[in-house]
């Protein structure tokens, strides 16, 4: 059960024992661990060329940022079996709710820390918002009326302007500080490196809580089969607003973190291609498996942010004839159906299957009176 | 109008078969006096294109249960087919005035173009769909997205991200006066190409033996398949006059509008689908209805100066129906029980 | 990019292809060199109108001499998904601001990348000069205030809140009574319409009809009909070419107000290359008027092409003359940092924001004033003729 | 309650099932004896599966009501036109208040008034639908003055002690076998959202609880030692006690088992019987069981019931049925039991 004890300590049993008893201890020590070692890799060739420790301190921050994204998104796809492709909307509401209330634009300057929780219940209810009149419904409609409420939350936020100052969104939003001891600034991407490690640690041990308590189980059940799940007594739709909103709270948190990161939230942030992205991370990383889902984000942002970058100044410099017209900056977005064609076609369980999952996902074995 | 030899029943029963039509007149008639000649011609219009592209959604959601989120993006591969065969193969640069030249270059047109987006729609199901068949419902749904981005990146890497013009082959200029406007041929032979496909297309599910296979195979997949309906011809079949009439769409399109880009899927695949909910989807009278109704809204917002809101009012209505009456205005699937 | 990082790394072994990937943007730290970030949008529909401007930019760093240093370039590119990224486009700022011979940044160019790279920059006390940014948010307002804390964000392009007005007053003098105004409800297109629309207004004009539809569009015709319903005599469009300017004009043609005169801002001015809103239009482009907030008459133009032409084999077009501009700026700032004797981002900075006089660029001379603002507030005035833009005349706005 | 122990298990009055033209049950009055183990028989098609559908809460009837346990839980929805009003009711003070500021009073006042209105509106509208979702009690009581009745859906029954297995078995193939019986388990269990979150001394206690008597289950249907198997692993006997374990797990008073031996060999089949037994023995389950096995169905049950084209054409001891001339027609044809 605790895969993170298993990656961090495959080969010492007892340590591996203990972890497995204390999963959310490991999961911690595991994820720290993991944040010290990544800025010291990019001090060693050929890291330390591409750009310098604070640059990718920075991107290692986006990248748990997404990866966030990525694992609440998780949550209502990999466990509950719903398709929301609107969960930008989600991000963008929680990045509005903080800038709304930290930036010049209105004049108030609320404090960071408590908005993070206000991001998280502002997201649940628009998650119930949408989920309620559409829950009830096949999970197939809920992929448009979630990809229409991905287009709709944008465009309002665009045409409100009076609330929202419109396209330019809101700029200047107050960085968060610990008063007294620290003040982020927007050079120095320590701190929120922290900020965000701690809250990626925090949202991944909750997720694994919720995955093995009567609710997952209960999420497990509807995604395997909604008449069986109903007969056992569960009742499907509140079952499936809990998963949304649970998606959506994170959502908003993280969209929370996104502005005080950023300093400025604009409409076309959160378009279609954010949520698209967070779907592609959960597919890549094999829906349902929490950790399998983080490491997808990571792997894809990393990729599109600095690989294609650099494969462009690559074959520049070594001048292949043909490659050298290819932009490779240019296959960003198609990354991605490839990534959803490809692996729901050739490996649907992901990359790193869950258990679960993969086993749902795998031909059958025996017929239904294979035994007979 | 009843005569005293009609009984009230048979006059009840009449009028239970005209309500549809009769409040489709109504409808029209209704719209014609709030918008005018010209707007109402213009809805028509676009709602022509419309009902042409909800069709494929409605189709293969009626055989599969799959919202096939590629099919957009199909009828944007198809307007730029159309594009390419008509300036690239067939030489046009404009409008075509020698009316046989004309209507020789767009039968042509129309009949390249639906084969090829056939062939390709055929070949989508073939390669990402039908390995799915058995595979849990979310997977064919994902995959369908996939496809959707990687058609709309080949396109742009063909054809690059701008907006590129069609040639308009129906002369603009050309048009007939109805009651002081101008109504011209071009709409009117846009709304008369997409009313002729779709008669066509009921009278194939109606009358031949593959439609009723098609028919048979929506109800019930199994039952169809032990009498002997071959389910995966049926399919294609299906997937195969959905893209053709997304391709004969991409036709239209482009003779009407004289351009295309490579991310008109998106916004007329989400617009076309709320068309095939709102007329209750797997019912292909229901999707053209829906194409109108959607396409009237559009441009009755945009008559109004509240074009702004055109998207929002659209999705709403989208909502609304889902919520109150999922089935559609007339819809056989239902969604499930609440 | 193309011309930037190409010397002589092409006979690497490929064992160390990684390495060269890897440590081939990087200037080597040695001694003196300086280096100017060029942070632009390069991939994707994004390419086509930020392209020639970091092309100005190359080249202006590629002539510049500065005796006893040795200037570089480093492009960064922050474009994801085909158009510009804020949160990359920060990413890139702060990469900037990492990298120690970066003395000033060309870039951003678009509005919301600047807002989103100030911050960043200005906490650095980092020079940037954006050869295209006219959001006037930037540096005015309450947004523009806390933005300006630094005091290192200069622009060579004037603010959009004058185009608007421009086109206004001229689409007036041009004979335009009753106008019909759509726009693409984005910030630039909603923006530019507004000002229009309150300047017409004030000058005596009617606005006989008002709406937006949004990026993404391509049934304009009943807009088009509502224009003719609402009896216009022109038509004003704000929003750019593939919000849908082209299409527009298309349709009013095809609803028979063709003929009309149909004005845009420099969302439309763009060429007549591929789709362009003149390639695009074709025919029906006739007729129409944009506006640039730049100037026209540039003053050392036809040297610029021959030099622009010899370097990369196409012509000048669009923001390569702004984009070089702005990279002139930057080395007259670092010539006068050196002749201080102390070359460092403040002294650069200074050299440049706090200088009360006026920089010869290609532009002409450029001054900024307080809130970083170019003084040359020129707004240029075009007509489509014969297929092509036609300049007709220049509303001056400067002092 | 005192009252409703002594009545029957459960009483069906008139359930009439249609679908489209197509009348599947009709018209079946029937009762389960407290405590028994009854049986519906019948040949293919004689609705045996879609009465106890109608039971589950899986369909609801044309007409008919059913009680559980002395209480009416299922009856023909009425006025479901009528609930739309319901979701609109609580918004339309707001959007009224919002035409009011957006357009009477216009202005930056009248702009955020008529916005917060907006969404007020929205607020209630979906407020009205979680209701409409949750139903609690009191709500179910309000719209019933309204004339609104909806029919107890599956997980109300269960809730109200009904459990049930699926002809075609529907196990959660890619849990553990223990983790079916925890699912079954759900409706006795409350660990709450938060609990869950923070790990509460109360969740953890419950867990263990929970799956102490999950592992009794499982020995109980003879399963012990399989725990952490995949449901889908199992071979298809075993499937069908996992099945059985899964129902029993939610502490049902009255078990519904759709054709526990199908499929089976004899010696398997007599375990399956012997198990029944137990179950209403030792747990105290009453079960109504619809079988084709007539072994397994004169063999057990106390009580059978037969339907044909969804009427009930006869009732009574096993004996009776046996004998009885319109049963032996009903399955082997006209006339049949008249050459007999």
């Amino acid at each position: 059960m605790s895969r993170i004890a298993d990656a961090v300590n495959a080969p010492f049993a007892p340590v591996r024992a203990f972890f497995r008893k204390h999963r959310s201890f490991g999961i911690f020590v595991g994820v720290v661990l993991l944040s010290i070692a990544l800025p010291l890799l990019t001090r060693v060739p050929p890291f330390d060329g591409i750009q310098s420790t604070n640059a990718w301190v920075n991107a290692f921050t986006t990248a748990a940022i997404y990866a966030m994204l990525a694992m609440g998104l998780n949550v209502v796809i990999g466990f509950a079996g719903l398709l929301d492709l609107g969960y930008a909307a989600f991000f963008a509401l929680g990045g509005y709710t903080y800038a709304f209330v930290a930036a010049p634009f209105t004049g108030i300057h609320l404090p960071f820390w408590p908005m993070l929780l206000a991001g998280g219940v502002v997201g649940a209810i628009f998650g119930v918002l949408l989920g309620a009149p559409t829950l009830r419904l096949r999970g197939d409609y809920l992929a448009i009326v979630t990809l229409g409420f991905g287009e709709i939350v944008p465009i309002t936020l665009m045409n409100a302007d009076k609330f929202t100052d419109g396209v330019n969104g809101i700029g200047g939003i107050d960085k968060p500080s610990i008063p007294g001891i620290l003040q982020f600034t927007l050079t120095n991407p320590w701190p929120m490196y922290g900020l965000v490690i701690a809250l990626f640690s925090l949202i991944m041990i909750m997720i694994y809580r919720l995955e093995d308590s009567r609710l997952g189980r209960t999420w497990d059940a509807i995604r395997e089969d909604e008449l069986a799940a109903e007969s056992s007594g569960v009742n499907i739709v509140i079952a499936k607003l809990q998963a949304f909103a649970v998606g959506a709270s994170i959502a908003g948190i993280v969209g929370v973190v996104n502005a005080a990161k950023i300093t400025i939230v604009t409409p076309d942030q959160f378009r279609f291609a954010v949520s698209i992205s967070a779907l592609a991370a959960v597919v890549l990383g094999g829906m349902g498996n929490t950790i399998g889902v983080a490491t997808g984000a990571f792997i894809i942002y990393l990729f599109q942010s600095i690989l294609l970058k650099q494969l462009n100044t690559l074959v520049e410099n070594i001048n292949i004839p043909v490659l050298n017209q290819i932009d490779f900056l240019d296959f960003q977005y198609v990354l991605y159906g490839i990534v959803l064609v490809l692996m729901m076609l050739k490996r649907p369980q992901g990359i790193f299957p869950a258990r679960r999952r993969m086993r749902e996902f795998a031909p059958l074995k025996i017929g239904k009176r294979g035994a007979k | 109008m009843a005569t005293a030899s009609v009984t009230s029943s048979t006059a009840g029963r009449l009028l239970g078969n005209l309500r549809l039509p009769l409040s489709i007149l109504a409808f029209l008639g209704l719209a014609l006096g709030v918008l005018g000649i010209d707007q109402f011609v213009n809805a028509m219009t676009l709602g022509a294109i419309y009902a042409l592209v909800a069709l494929g959604y409605t189709m293969v959601y009626g055989i599969i249960e799959l919202i096939n989120f590629a099919h957009g993006d199909v009828f944007m591969v198809g307007s730029f087919v159309a594009m390419f065969i008509s300036s690239s193969l067939l030489g046009n640069e404009g409008a075509i005035t020698n009316v046989p030249m004309l209507a020789a270059s767009v039968l042509i047109l129309f009949a390249l173009t639906i084969s090829v987006m056939a062939l390709l729609g055929a070949l989508i199901e073939r390669l990402a769909y039908r390995p799915l068949r058995r595979a849990p419902k979310l997977a064919p749904l994902i995959t369908a997205i996939g496809v959707s981005f990687i058609l709309q990146n080949v396109i742009q890497f063909f054809f690059g991200p701008t907006i590129v013009t069609v040639p308009q082959l129906v002369p603009i200029e050309w048009s007939i006066q109805v009651s002081g406007s101008r109504v011209p041929l071009l709409n009117l032979f846009v709304i008369a190409t997409s009313v002729i496909l779709m008669v066509a297309l009921q009278l194939f599910i109606s009358r031949t033996r593959t439609g009723r296979a098609m028919r048979t195979t929506s109800m019930d997949r199994d039952a169809s398949s032990l009498m002997g309906v071959d389910i995966n011809r049926t399919i294609m079949i299906t997937f195969l006059i959905g893209s053709g009439l997304a391709g004969a769409a991409g036709v239209v399109h482009g003779l009407y509008y004289g351009n295309t880009t490579f991310g008109l899927g998106f916004q007329s695949g989400l617009k076309a689908f709320t068309a095939a909910v709102l007329g209750g989807i797997g019912n292909t009278a229901g999707a053209a209805l829906g194409g109108f109704l959607i396409a009237f809204v559009e441009v009755g917002a945009s008559a109004f100066g509240y074009g702004r809101w055109g998207g929002a009012i659209v999705f709403s209505l989208l909502v609304i129906f889902l919520v109150f009456r999922p089935t559609g205005l007339l819809g056989s699937h239902t969604g499930d029980r609440a | 990019m193309k011309v930037f990082n190409k010397k002589g790394l092409s006979a690497l072994a490929a064992v160390a292809i990684l390495a060269a990937a890897c440590g081939g943007s990087t200037a080597s730290t040695a001694g003196k060199t300086l280096t100017i970030g060029i942070s632009f949008p390069l991939n994707g529909s994004a390419l086509a109108s930020a392209g020639p401007a970091r092309d100005g930019a190359l080249l202006a760093i590629k002539e510049a001499s500065i005796e006893g240093y040795t200037l570089k370039a480093k492009v960064l590119d922050h474009a994801k998904e085909g158009a510009h990224n804020p949160d990359q486009a920060a990413a890139d700022m702060l990469t900037f601001v990492g990298q120690e011979d970066v003395v000033a940044v060309v870039g951003p160019f678009n509005s919301a990348s600047a807002r989103a790279q100030i911050p960043v920059s200005s906490e650095a006390g980092l020079l940037q000069c954006s050869p295209s940014n006219t959001n006037p948010t930037l540096t005015k307002g309450a947004d523009g205030e806390a933005l300006r804390g630094g005091r290192n964000y200069v622009r060579v392009a004037t603010t959009d809140d004058l185009q608007g007005p421009a086109v206004a007053v001229y689409a007036k003098k041009n004979g335009a009574a009753k106008i019909y105004i759509l726009d693409s409800t984005d910030a630039y297109g909603k923006g530019v319409a507004d000002a229009f629309e309150a300047k017409f207004i004030a000058d005596g004009g009617t606005v006989v009809g008002r709406q937006g539809l949004p990026t993404g569009t391509t049934d304009f015709s009943a807009a088009a009909t509502a224009a003719k319903a609402a009896g216009a005599d022109s038509i004003f469009y704000g929003g750019v070419t593939s919000d849908g300017a082209p299409l527009f004009r298309n349709a009013l043609a095809q609803a028979g107000l063709g003929a009309l005169p149909f004005y845009g801002a420099d969302g439309i001015y763009d060429g007549t290359s591929e789709g362009s809103y003149i390639a695009i239009a074709g025919a029906n482009a006739e007729n129409s008027y944009a506006s640039q907030a730049a100037i026209e008459n540039i003053p050392g133009k036809a040297d610029f092409n021959v030099k622009f032409k010899a370097e990369f084999g196409k012509d000048a077009e669009g923001y390569a003359y702004a984009g070089y501009a702005c990279a002139q700026i930057i080395i007259e700032g670092i010539a006068a940092a050196v002749a201080g004797g102390d070359v460092t981002r403040e002294t650069v900075r200074a050299a440049v924001v706090d200088k009360g006089a006026a920089f010869e660029t290609v532009l002409g001379s450029v001054s900024f004033d307080a809130v970083g603002d170019t003084t040359q507030r020129i707004i240029s005035l075009y007509k489509v003729d014969g297929g092509a833009w036609k300049f007709v005349e220049e509303i001056n706005y400067g002092n | 309650m005192s009252a409703a122990k002594s009545g029957p298990m459960l009483r069906a009055r008139g359930v009439t099932r249609k679908f489209g033209g197509l009348i599947a049950v009709n018209s079946v009055d029937f009762e389960i004896p407290r405590g028994s183990i009854s049986a519906i028989i019948g040949p293919n098609g004689a609705g045996k599966t879609t009465f106890f559908n109608v039971i589950a809460g899986i369909y609801a009837p044309t007409a008919g009501t059913i009680e559980l346990d002395g209480k009416p839980l299922i009856s023909p929805p009425t006025g479901a036109g009528r609930e739309p009003i319901l979701l609109i009711l609580p918004t339309i003070p707001f959007i009224g208040l919002a035409i009011y500021s957006l357009l009477v009073v216009g202005g930056d006042t009248g702009l955020v008034e008529g916005v917060a209105s907006v969404a007020a509106a929205l607020l209630g509208f979906v407020a009205a639908l979680l209701l409409n979702i949750v139903r609690p009690t009191w709500y179910n009581r309000l719209i019933k003055r309204i004339g609104v009745t909806r029919p107890a859906r599956p997980n109300d029954m269960v809730v109200a002690g009904l459990a049930r297995t699926f002809q075609n078995i529907r196990l959660y193939k890619s849990l553990t076998t223990l983790e079916n019986i925890l699912v079954g388990m759900h409706v006795h269990m409350h660990g709450s959202f938060l609990g869950a979150l923070f790990k509460t001394r109360l969740v953890r206690e419950e867990e263990a609880v929970a799956e102490q008597r999950a592992r009794e289950l499982l020995a109980f249907v003879d399963l012990s030692g399989m725990e952490n198997e995949l449901a889908r692993n199992l071979p298809y006997g075993k499937q069908r006690l996992l099945e059985i374990a899964r129902a029993i797990a939610s502490r049902p008073k009255l078990l519904l088992l759709d054709e526990p031996a199908a499929g089976m060999n004899p010696k398997e089949t007599e375990e399956m019987t012997a198990l029944i037994r137990r179950i209403r023995d030792e747990l105290d389950i009453t079960i109504l069981l619809i079988e084709h096995d007539m072994r397994v169905v004169m063999g057990i049950s106390d009580h059978i019931t037969v339907l044909d084209h969804g009427e009930k054409i006869a009732e009574g001891l096993p004996k009776a049925i046996r004998t009885n001339p319109k049963v032996i027609e009903a399955y082997l044809g006209r006339g049949a039991a008249a050459g007999h």
